[in-house]
């Protein structure tokens, strides 16, 4: 749950102001929620291939 | 408490026993256990009694919230309870290795978890049954109007914390951090029983104008067809070898 | 062999209870009953036993009923059972910031409680959209994304449909 | 963009798992073509989602968000299902690789379907007016995320690899529980979120584009959930051959289960 984390300062740009009468809010969160998705993608990608087997390991331990 | 098996049967009969008579044993051992050392049930009591303690503490002396929360505390206290109530009835049979006993009996693991379900159900029934008075002391709740539908929600909704509850306490019980392992495998997935018993529990404190107690109920009794059909069929693969 | 046909025919049995209590749950008309939220037609309906709870109120903004105080801060609206003007109306009074999608003819669901003053209070409203998803057709004016009620004059009239 | 070029892109990637299942010799470069296609869909299918898709009638750009969120919610149930089903037959056949098949499903699953829920929350902000509120569809999300941490956190916590499988299994099926009535929660029940849309109620280029990043990251999910698995199965190898000699964090779960 790495991601809620760095995202509430991104959250926090999104909040809404006050005495504008509607929330408004379009592109900022349309980038948020993408951003997000990419973010996501390369980090579990990522993760994957730190954890990756590597043909060293099992050698290793045999 | 093998020998109390024993004595019932198994030892005196030819044929493998039937698997309701099975599971009606293991229920009858589990109780004599209980009425032995009487410690569970005491610890329960105690236990639930102070979870709604703390609520009320935490919330301060607002009656008219506290009123207003009370089938939600109740649930929660029940819940809590249940955790202890589970990780209990296993850890007896983990002790000295009575499950391998039970299993060589030979015992069905389904009437194994017959009987531990329905074991388990009674013990939080009655311990709901005592916290009723609590709850209408500290909360200001009244409960005499619906007396009989209130007990038809606190047995569906034990029922619906016993099945699962049964089969994650024997899973948790054989793994590492067991005390943590079962309140989260089992929270979750009780969280729609949970919701619809605190619902069904409100509308009987705090009345029912649009008639969906009937509804309420139904939906804790089609969590507790999945719950027990699941658990049922699946538990014999939990205690295998 | 004998058994263990006897055992299948337990573990299905136990499956087939476990799919009755979903069938049941899917089919057994609960959602009539087990609402998220009551229609003006609904609460009204309760009479006196709508008072008091926190209950949510979903249906269609009517056209023409949405009045704001001067600071933007407050509003008050009527909300229809459905898209027909004369269907049961209730009115509500919020203290709130509606998303951009408020407007007249909009399906929203607002949280709060009736009194008999006949006003609903809320301070939570949502607005429930649409699953259609298309550009303006020809002549459709698209909304004015972004501004704000302190730059035009009110939320932008929407066709009620 | 016409329709016909997103469902060339889904059947090849489709296609291509099909020749990663069938032939094994295969294995060692599909996953990589897969890979390709499913970072280049998704590059272009977010320019198509940002740039191309016109704006919304009702929602004007911020329905942009649908594009991302609709396929990730997908993508988590088609794992979660995938999960459910080699959790019914690794109790059949106790196989372990199976069992890390689940591993592998249910890990990519829960990822998908918090990032899903996480943008249905950014996206409900300014339509909804509110980050999260307890409809059928969004407690049943909600539930969905936190029995398949209890899930993941359960095969931390048993080191035997046997009984690990047959006790994820069982956990694995009663979870699964929760994932039709999650997908049929907004039928069944007056909700917040709409009800699924489909082709019939968007416009052909929208379906398109949807379909487009539908496909770009089902490739993707292929290959997380393969690379998840031959993790998985080393793990497997390496508590076999040595089980005393395992040290306590393997089995590694991500940091998603916290």
């Amino acid at each position: 749950m790495t991601a809620p984390t760095f995202l509430i300062p991104l959250l926090w740009a999104a909040e809404l102001k006050p005495g504008e009468g509607l929330i408004v809010g379009g592109w900022e969160f349309v980038w948020a929620a993408w951003g997000v998705t990419w973010a996501a993608l390369a980090l579990y990608a990522l993760s994957l291939w730190l954890r990756r087997e590597t043909s060293e390991t099992p050698k290793e331990l045999r | 408490m093998i020998d109390a098996s024993a004595e019932r049967g198994i030892a005196f009969r030819p044929q493998p026993i039937g698997l309701f008579h099975s599971a009606a044993i293991v229920f009858w051992k589990d109780l004599l256990i209980e009425w032995r050392t009487r410690a569970r049930l005491n610890a329960l009591i105690f236990f639930a009694v102070a979870t709604l303690l703390l609520f009320s503490f935490a919330l301060g002396p607002d009656t008219a919230l506290l009123r207003q929360n009370a089938a939600g505390y109740l649930w929660l206290g029940i819940l809590f309870a249940s955790v202890l109530s589970l990780g209990e009835s296993f850890r007896v049979e983990t002790e000295n290795s009575s499950m391998d006993g039970l299993k060589l009996a030979p015992v069905d693991a389904r009437a194994v978890f017959l009987g531990k379900a329905v074991g388990n159900g009674p013990m939080l029934f009655a311990l709901s049954f005592v916290l009723l008075p609590i709850l209408v002391a500290l909360y200001d709740v009244s409960i005499a109007g619906g007396l009989a539908a209130l007990v038809g929600v606190l047995a569906l909704g034990c029922a619906a914390i016993t099945a699962p509850g049964t089969i994650y306490a024997a899973i948790a019980s054989n793994a590492r951090a067991r005390d943590v392992l079962l309140p989260l495998l089992l929270f979750p997935l009780l969280v729609p029983a949970l919701l619809a018993s605190v619902k069904a529990s409100a509308l009987v404190l705090q009345g029912d104008p649009m008639h969906q107690l009937g509804s309420w109920l139904g939906l804790l009794a089609g969590f507790n067809l999945i719950y027990w059909g699941l658990g049922f069929t699946l538990f014999p693969r939990v205690v295998e070898d | 062999m004998k058994a263990s046909s006897r055992n299948l025919l337990i573990a299905v049995a136990a499956l087939a209870i476990a799919g009755a209590g979903l069938a049941y749950i899917a089919f057994g008309n609960l959602g009539e009953n087990l609402v998220y939220y009551w229609s003006p037609s609904e609460m009204l309906a309760h009479g006196d036993a709508a008072y008091g709870p926190t209950i949510r109120l979903g249906g269609v903004v009517k056209p023409g009923s949405i009045e704001w105080n001067a600071g933007h801060t407050a509003l008050s609206f009527e909300i229809n059972d459905n898209h027909e003007i004369e269907s049961p109306a209730v009115k509500v009074a919020a203290s709130l910031t509606p998303p951009q999608m408020f407007r007249e003819g909009i399906g929203v669901v607002v949280e709060g409680t009736f009194d008999k003053s006949k006003v609903f209070k809320t301070n939570r409203l949502m607005v429930n959209h649409s699953n259609e998803y298309r550009p303006p057709k020809p002549g459709e004016k698209p909304k004015n994304w972004g501004a704000t009620l302190s730059d035009s004059s009110g939320p932008t009239p929407g066709k009620a449909k | 963009m016409p329709t016909w070029t997103s469902y060339v892109l889904l059947l090849a990637v489709l296609g291509l798992f099909g020749v990663h299942l069938a032939v094994p010799a295969t294995r060692a470069w599909v996953w990589k073509v897969l890979a390709v296609l499913g970072v280049g869909g998704v590059v272009s299918g977010s320019y198509l989602a940002l740039a191309v898709a016109p704006a919304d009638h009702e929602m004007g750009d911020v329905y942009r968000i649908m594009f991302a969120h609709v396929p990730e919610v997908w993508m988590a149930l088609l794992a979660l299902c995938v999960n459910f089903g080699a959790s019914v037959a690794f109790l059949f056949r106790k196989d372990l690789s199976l069992d890390a098949l689940s591993e592998a499903c249910a890990e990519v699953g829960l990822f998908f379907g918090t990032i899903g829920v996480l943008l249905g929350a950014i996206w409900g902000r300014p339509t909804w007016g509110v980050w999260w509120d307890w409809d059928p569809r969004l407690t049943t999300a909600a539930i969905m995320l936190v029995v398949y941490s209890g899930y993941l956190a359960l095969r931390k916590f048993v080191d035997d690899p046997e009984k690990r499988a047959t006790w994820s299994a069982v956990v694995g099926i009663i979870a699964a529980s929760d994932l039709p009535i999650l997908w049929f929660s907004v039928r069944w029940w007056r909700s917040l979120h709409q009800r699924q849309s489909g082709a019939g109620k968007m416009d052909p280029t929208i379906w398109s584009i949807l379909m487009w990043n539908t496909a770009a990251l089902m490739a993707l999910t292929i290959v997380f959930a393969y690379q998840r698995y031959r993790i998985a199965q080393a793990t497997r190898a390496r508590e076999v051959a040595l089980p005393s000699a395992l040290p306590p964090d393997s089995g590694d779960v991500p940091s998603e289960a916290a």
